[in-house]
């Protein structure tokens, strides 16, 4: 008998890491790290679901037996991690474009996309 | 006769949507024939409701539009709407009459005619969704009818005219926006958008808190149009800058939905609802009354002018609303059609003063239009006459039933003397500041530079020779409009409008 | 407490402290490293709630993979090795990623302990086997699978157009880097 | 045959009035004449027949206006005050008709254009209006009448309209009348509300039945009173009647003797029943007409102006009328109709009417002949023009009330009427006799002195003297030695009631059924009048024409300014209006015009603000992305 509780608060401060290192980090690299570490709190929810039986909470009250367990939760997180595979990949693609392009990987140097004013100009590293 | 109302709201749409590509002198007058045909329509669709009578919705017409909103297709006609649908259709031939001659263009044509089917859908759509839909519809072609053919000789030009645009369309789409709130509450709270079904009902199943929230959600959006102090400041300067055809439309037409809005929505399925609302509507109309008789007193342009005094009027016809009682309805009703003509003669009358002079000024108009311009003056003189409500001609009519209907209302508690005797005192205000016109342009001996003014022509008096004579008749000939709207005010009042 | 969820505790532990650490570390390298802690470590979670392929793909996919992948980027990007005081956004949005990162957790928490409580469960090996998973996927879910085999596709595609070297003319940064740090 | 002759004498001046205006300068002079004559000739008819077959309570005629739960029935009525004073006001219309195709023939120069056709018109339109007044059996219906009659006014009394006094007296006419009006209004709302009915027959019999709320009746009679005294020129609503003297002076005589100032005692004569049932209004109407009459005697004593004074007299006169009405609820109701406690009052409307409008119409030729209508212009007039200045004396000796001319029996009938309820012992009779009589005196006197100045005097400066020193073209650019034909008719016309009205009583005219005169009164009015004319006519032997002359300088000005009462008005009305309108003017464009205005900057300055928030920084955005998460989410759990 395993208890929930333990993997689901682990998916919570995994997320919660996430989160912090994503807005935390200036590299760009390291920002997607975070990223990783969100997806992977969303896959141990996932799988910690999985090991609910059908019905997922709401079977518990009916019964206590296990025949029917939730696959789906498991195909999912593989499915996550495949989105995430090809995430990192086109992620890292566009931090390595913008290396090319800027010389640095920094995203406090990037603001092509603000409102023009004395205060934000684009400036080059 | 159900194809009526669906045609009598699609003629003027098409010719709307097909004038643009007729060759311009063709296209006017073709205009002219798709307005001949809408008036006759609404003539023939108030005869079958009137045969069939004026106290219960005829010739309705039903079909699903969007089912998954619950919207309707849902026409009718009835003693509230056919007095307007008739003055529409007849304006819109007036103005489109007045267009063959005076800067022709056919482009403004359409819009005059798209207004038109705007208007006639908002008088005779009988689904809250529908009616809001119809009520903007006619928000984009006067829009444009100012942005693109106003007035650019006021100060700042173009700027000027822009400006009148914009703020006529952001503050009525404000206005709008509040309604839609208001409109989506009740059918939020009562699972139907079919007005006859919601009238019905009288407020049953919706709190009087809900009630409340909704009244003044869509009364505040209903002011905005009307247009109620204080949010009528964007009223003066559209008309100023609208051309002639513009501010008749605006006048005639245009801040009648408003004023219907509230008595086909806000009265009969709010009715709690207004109850609480009604002392602030009423006591704003009043405010509105003295306010916008006392601006008036000291405005130099004679367009502004006839804008502010509109202002006063609709004062009229929101205190008759807010008394909530059949004579106070009756009145805003007959106050609403009264002030549609007399305005539309004015605005005439003053579109063609400035045509002539080229300003709107009063001291340029001025003085000695009664010998310069005879006709002109005495129409316009007409106009003032009927403007500050002498019994006789068609305002005072709406006036007095206004007056009677807060004097005996429950709904606006202690204060119904107190706006009743307000309101009356407005009408002395008003004789002032038309009497002060009169004595300023057409009293007064005429300067030489402006002689050789050509007086009214037979085009322009053919124009307003309907208008005048409904003044005349509807003031002395009440019964058959009272009549009209007798019936049916009761059933939309809550207990049939039984005064305690 | 159970055998399993000693370890499963031990897991998490690890889990989570290496990934703090993979978010915090001053040196990019050590980051990476510490992500490829964290992920084993989940893997090792998965395999204790008896999702064994889940955990094989995670090792296969994540620590084999994407771990790699950071690395070269990093490299590429000429990630210094030494400790670098660079790595971090300025004090004030540092401050406000603390709050909401404690917030998303707490939250989360709060929320998943209300519900779950002391939830016990029996973990019943097969249940995440091949053959469950493979059937699972091979069926009901056979159409997001292909899906999904587009979507890598695409992304594979998108990489390298993106990161293909453009000559310098045509390159769409051109006029806003000055002399830019193209190599 | 009643009903048609009263919808005739209605109708005719009107459609005279529209096809004057409508078919050309040509024929407006036609239309007008034939219209008047043709609503006399109704007129004429109707009396005759309301004779012969008895009053008809109620016709229709605009229909029926339905609202809420009451009906409008907007009918006529026709019995005997209504044929009387209908007869009256076609009579006086169609000398004024007559009379203005003469008066008005010299327009057409730049100066003067000429406005001929729509002066006739609207001159028919004001006798069609007084018409409607006349023969309403509702009140809504006079109220259509009452008002067409202040616009036909407004028209009439601007006529000059080049001249900046005559805009000023035209709109203050308009005006002034207007406010009472509001009075009106308010009443038939009120009665609307309390009473549930607006006809006037109705409404007399439920208030004698006690049907109606007193509160009603005298919310509604106190608030009538307010439009009659507008429309009546009584204090302190008279103010606009001496300035509409700018009118031309055949509407002056249209004004003051049939139309308009009758029409407010009419109504006070119709509503009598109402009255009745509360003292209180008919006793603030006699304070006020005995405020009225004295004063506006006073100030006729000292005018420097021939139709101003005669102005104030009708003030004066209108008082009397009023006074007698409002003494009513004192007198013993004798025959059971208690319509004829107001026969004193009517009889003084018709009397008045006749020797009024010969007044004005006399005074038209002498400003005809002297070009000016200053009293200090006139002197003469018995050596140059004799048969004028003998029609002219009728008229005074009718105002001041000499036996046997008309004025004489009604002023009779109105003080015994005053000296009957001052004998019932209250403080109203008493007032009203006491007003009455000191206004007798003044009358003679003021008559007199009219008489003295313009029918003797002491140097003539009419042209047909020829003294060329004293007679300047410039001075006098509208002076004409001969009087024209159609301008002298009417007076002999209006010169036969003048002299004949006491032939009234002795017809068996059910109206005047409540008229006594009491020979004690009688013969005191008539010595008293006698002794003021007589003091004013011997003036010159005293060394002066103008009796007023003897007053002191600063007495003299404050009559001649009617007591300043119009400054007091500007002080206290006018200007605080104007003062508001400039403020709301202020407050408009500043105020509530300012929120929307500044929508704009407001906008612009938000948008500048939250600009700053678009750094172009991924992270940045992230943060605003999770931040909201959070937000919503906590705001998810804590609303639901």
């Amino acid at each position: 008998m395993i208890h929930l509780l333990g993997p689901a608060v682990l998916a919570a401060a995994l997320a919660g890491i996430g989160v912090y290192g994503i807005l935390a980090r200036r590299n760009a690299v390291l920002v997607l790290i975070g990223a990783e570490l969100l997806l992977n709190a969303a896959n141990v929810l996932l799988v910690t679901a999985s090991a609910l039986p059908a019905g997922g909470l709401a079977g518990l009250e009916h019964s206590q037996t296990y025949h029917d367990p939730l696959i789906p939760g498991q195909v999912m997180t593989i499915f996550v991690i495949t989105v995430a595979a090809a995430e990192i990949g086109l992620g890292l693609a566009i931090v390595l474009l913008l290396f090319r392009a800027r010389g640095t990987v920094e995203l406090t140097a990037v603001r092509e996309l603000g409102e023009a004013s004395p205060r934000h100009t684009e400036t080059p590293s | 006769m159900s194809w009526l109302l669906p045609a009598l709201v699609l003629v003027p749409f098409a010719g709307a949507l097909v004038l643009p590509g007729l060759p311009d002198r063709f296209a006017v007058r073709a205009g002219v024939g798709v307005a001949l045909v809408t008036l006759a329509l609404a003539v023939l669709a108030t005869y079958e409701t009137g045969t069939t009578g004026f106290g219960r919705m005829q010739l309705e017409v039903r079909t699903d539009w969007v089912p998954a909103l619950g919207l309707q297709a849902h026409l009718g006609m009835d003693g509230v709407s056919a007095p307007l649908v008739l003055l529409t259709g007849l304006l819109s031939v007036l103005v489109c009459l007045y267009l063959t001659r005076v800067g022709p263009d056919r482009n403004l044509v359409a819009c005059v005619l798209a207004v038109t089917g705007g208007s006639l859908a908002t008088f005779t759509a009988l689904d809250l969704l529908l009616f809001f839909i119809a009520f903007e519809t006619v928000l984009i072609p006067m829009w444009l009818v100012i942005r693109i053919w106003g007035d650019t000789t006021q100060p700042g030009g173009t700027a000027t005219r822009n400006d009148a645009a914009s703020r006529f369309v952001l503050y009525t789409a404000t206005g709008s926006a509040l309604m839609l709130l208001g409109i989506i509450l009740v059918i939020a709270r009562t699972g139907t958008s079919d007005l006859t079904e919601l009238i019905e009902r009288g407020g049953a199943g919706m709190s009087v808190t809900t009630q409340t929230v909704a009244a003044g959600l869509i009364v505040l959006g209903l002011a905005v149009k009307t247009p109620m102090w204080p949010l009528h400041t964007w009223l003066p300067p559209a008309h100023t800058i609208a051309p002639t055809a513009g501010s008749v439309l605006l006048a005639g037409i245009l801040l009648k939905l408003g004023t219907y809005g509230l008595v086909r929505v806000a009265v009969p399925v709010l009715p709690a609802g207004l109850q609480n609302v009604a002392p602030w509507l009423g006591g704003f109309a009043v405010v509105g009354i003295v306010w916008a008789g006392l601006a008036c007193l000291t405005e130099r342009d004679l367009k502004r002018l006839v804008a502010l005094s509109s202002v006063a009027h609709m004062g009229f016809v929101l205190l008759g609303v807010a008394s909530m009682t059949p004579t106070g309805l009756q009145g805003a009703l007959y106050a609403n059609i009264a002030h549609g003509v007399v305005s539309a003669l004015l605005f005439f009358v003053v579109g063609a003063l400035k045509d002539r002079h080229h300003s709107a000024d009063l001291s340029v108009l001025g003085p000695g239009l009664r010998d310069r311009l005879p006709r002109l003056g005495w129409l316009l003189t007409l106009g003032a006459v009927a403007g500050l409500g002498l019994p006789g001609l068609a305002v005072f009519w709406g006036e007095l039933l206004a007056i009677a209907g807060a004097w005996q209302s429950s709904a606006l508690g202690a204060l119904d003397r107190p706006y009743a005797v307000i309101a009356a005192v407005g009408t002395a205000i008003a004789a002032a500041y038309w009497l002060r016109v009169l004595r300023l342009i057409w009293q007064g001996t005429p300067p030489a530079d402006q002689a050789g003014l050509p007086d009214a022509t037979h085009h322009e008096t053919v124009v307003v020779l309907p208008l005048v004579v409904a003044t005349v008749v509807l003031g002395l000939l009440p019964g058959p409009l009272l009549s009209t709207t007798a019936g049916v005010v009761r059933l939309l009042l809550p207990g049939g409008g039984v005064v305690p | 407490m159970s055998g399993p969820d000693l370890l499963l505790t031990a897991l998490a532990l690890l889990a989570a402290a290496s990934g703090l650490l993979a978010v915090t570390g001053s040196r990019v390298v050590h980051c990476a490293l510490w992500l490829v802690v964290s992920l084993g470590a989940l893997a090792g979670v998965y395999l204790v709630l008896g999702a064994e392929v889940v955990a094989l793909v995670q090792l296969l996919v994540y620590v084999g993979a994407v771990v790699v992948l950071v690395i070269f980027a990093l490299m590429l990007t000429r990630a210094p090795v030494e400790p670098s005081d660079r790595l971090d956004a300025p004090k004030g949005q540092k401050l406000a990623a603390v709050v909401a990162g404690i917030s998303v957790g707490g939250i989360l928490a709060g929320t998943l302990i209300y519900a779950l409580q002391d939830l016990t469960v029996k973990v019943q090996g097969e249940q995440g086997s091949a053959r469950n998973i493979g059937r699972a996927v091979f069926s009901g879910w056979l159409l997001p699978f292909e899906l999904l085999s587009v979507l890598l596709l695409a992304a594979l595609v998108a990489a390298i157009a993106v990161s293909r070297h453009l000559p310098a003319e045509k390159r769409p940064g051109q006029s806003l880097t000055e002399d830019g740090g193209v190599q | 045959m009643t009903e048609s002759a009263a919808i005739l004498s209605i109708v005719l001046p009107a459609a005279s009035a529209m096809l004057g205006l409508l078919m050309g300068r040509d024929w407006a002079r036609d239309w007008a004449v034939l219209g008047s004559l043709g609503a006399l000739v109704a007129a004429i008819a109707e009396l005759v027949l309301v004779g012969t077959d008895g009053p008809v309570t109620a016709f229709g005629f605009l229909g029926r206006a339905q609202l809420g739960g009451t009906t409008i029935d907007l009918a006529l009525r026709s019995d005997q005050l209504s044929a009387a004073v209908a007869v009256l006001v076609a009579l006086v219309a169609f000398c004024v008709q007559i009379y203005s195709t003469a008066y008005l023939a010299g327009e057409g120069t730049p100066d003067a254009p000429t406005r001929y056709p729509a002066y006739a018109a609207t001159v028919s339109l004001f006798t069609a209006a007084m018409m409607l007044v006349v023969h309403s059996a509702d009140l809504v219906l006079l109220l259509i009448g009452w008002e067409v009659m202040g616009l036909a006014s407004y028209l009439l009394v601007g006529h000059h309209s080049e001249r900046a006094s005559a805009r000023a007296a035209a709109a203050k006419a308009f005006l002034v009348t207007r406010v009472g009006d509001i009075g009106v209004v308010l009443a038939v709302v009120v009665l609307i509300a309390g009473a549930g009915t607006t006809s006037i027959s109705d409404l007399n019999r439920a208030a004698t039945e006690n049907e109606i709320g007193h509160g009603t009746v005298l919310t509604a009679g106190l608030l009538l009173l307010a439009g009659v005294v507008g429309k009546s020129a009584q204090f302190p609503l008279h103010i606009w009647l001496p300035d509409a003297m700018e009118g031309p002076t055949p509407v002056s005589a249209l004004i003051h003797a049939a139309t308009m100032v009758a029409a407010g005692v009419f109504l006070m004569a119709r509503l009598l029943p109402l009255y009745l049932t509360v003292p209180g209004a008919l006793q603030t109407g006699a304070v006020l007409a005995s405020i009225s009459m004295v004063g506006a005697a006073l100030a006729a004593l000292a005018q420097t102006d021939l139709k101003r004074l005669l102005a104030y007299s009708t003030i004066s006169q209108v008082a009397y009328m009023l006074g007698a009405v409002c003494v009513a609820s004192d007198r013993e109701l004798g025959s059971g109709d208690p319509t004829a406690l107001a026969a004193p009052g009517v009889l003084h409307l018709l009397s008045h009417g006749a020797f009024k409008a010969l007044l004005f119409l006399a005074a038209g030729c002498i400003v005809h002949i002297v070009g000016s209508t200053a009293l200090a212009d006139m002197g003469g007039l018995w050596r140059t023009h004799r048969s004028l200045a003998v029609l002219f004396g009728i008229g005074l000796l009718g105002l001041a009330g000499i036996p046997p001319f008309g004025g004489f029996w009604s002023k009779e009938a109105v003080l015994s009427a005053a000296d009957e309820a001052a004998h019932a012992g209250t403080w109203v009779g008493w007032t009203v006799l006491v007003a009455g009589v000191l206004t007798i005196v003044l009358t003679g006197l003021y008559a007199g002195r009219a008489w003295a100045i313009v029918a003797m005097g002491r140097d003539p400066v009419l042209p047909a003297v020829g003294d060329a020193e004293t007679e300047e073209p410039h001075e006098n650019p509208h002076g004409h030695s001969q009087v024209p034909v159609a301008m002298m008719l009417p007076l002999y016309l209006l010169a036969i009631p003048t002299v004949a009205f006491g032939l009234v009583l002795l017809t068996p005219f059910d109206l005047l059924h409540g008229v006594e005169i009491q020979p004690g009164t009688a013969i005191t009015g008539a010595l008293l009048a006698l002794s003021g004319v007589g003091w004013a006519v011997s003036a010159p032997r005293l060394g002066t024409p103008d009796i007023a002359v003897a007053l002191p300088v600063r007495a003299r000005a404050l009559l001649e300014n009617a007591f300043y009462f119009d400054a007091v008005i500007r002080a206290l009305v006018v200007r605080p209006v104007l003062g508001l309108a400039r403020t709301v003017q202020m407050l408009e464009r500043d105020v509530v015009d300012a929120y929307v205005r500044a929508v704009r900057p407001t906008t612009e300055i938000a948008g500048t603000v939250l600009r700053r928030t678009q750094t172009g920084l991924a992270t940045g955005y992230a943060v605003w992305v999770l931040v909201g998460a959070v937000v919503l989410t906590v705001a998810g759990m804590v609303l639901v």
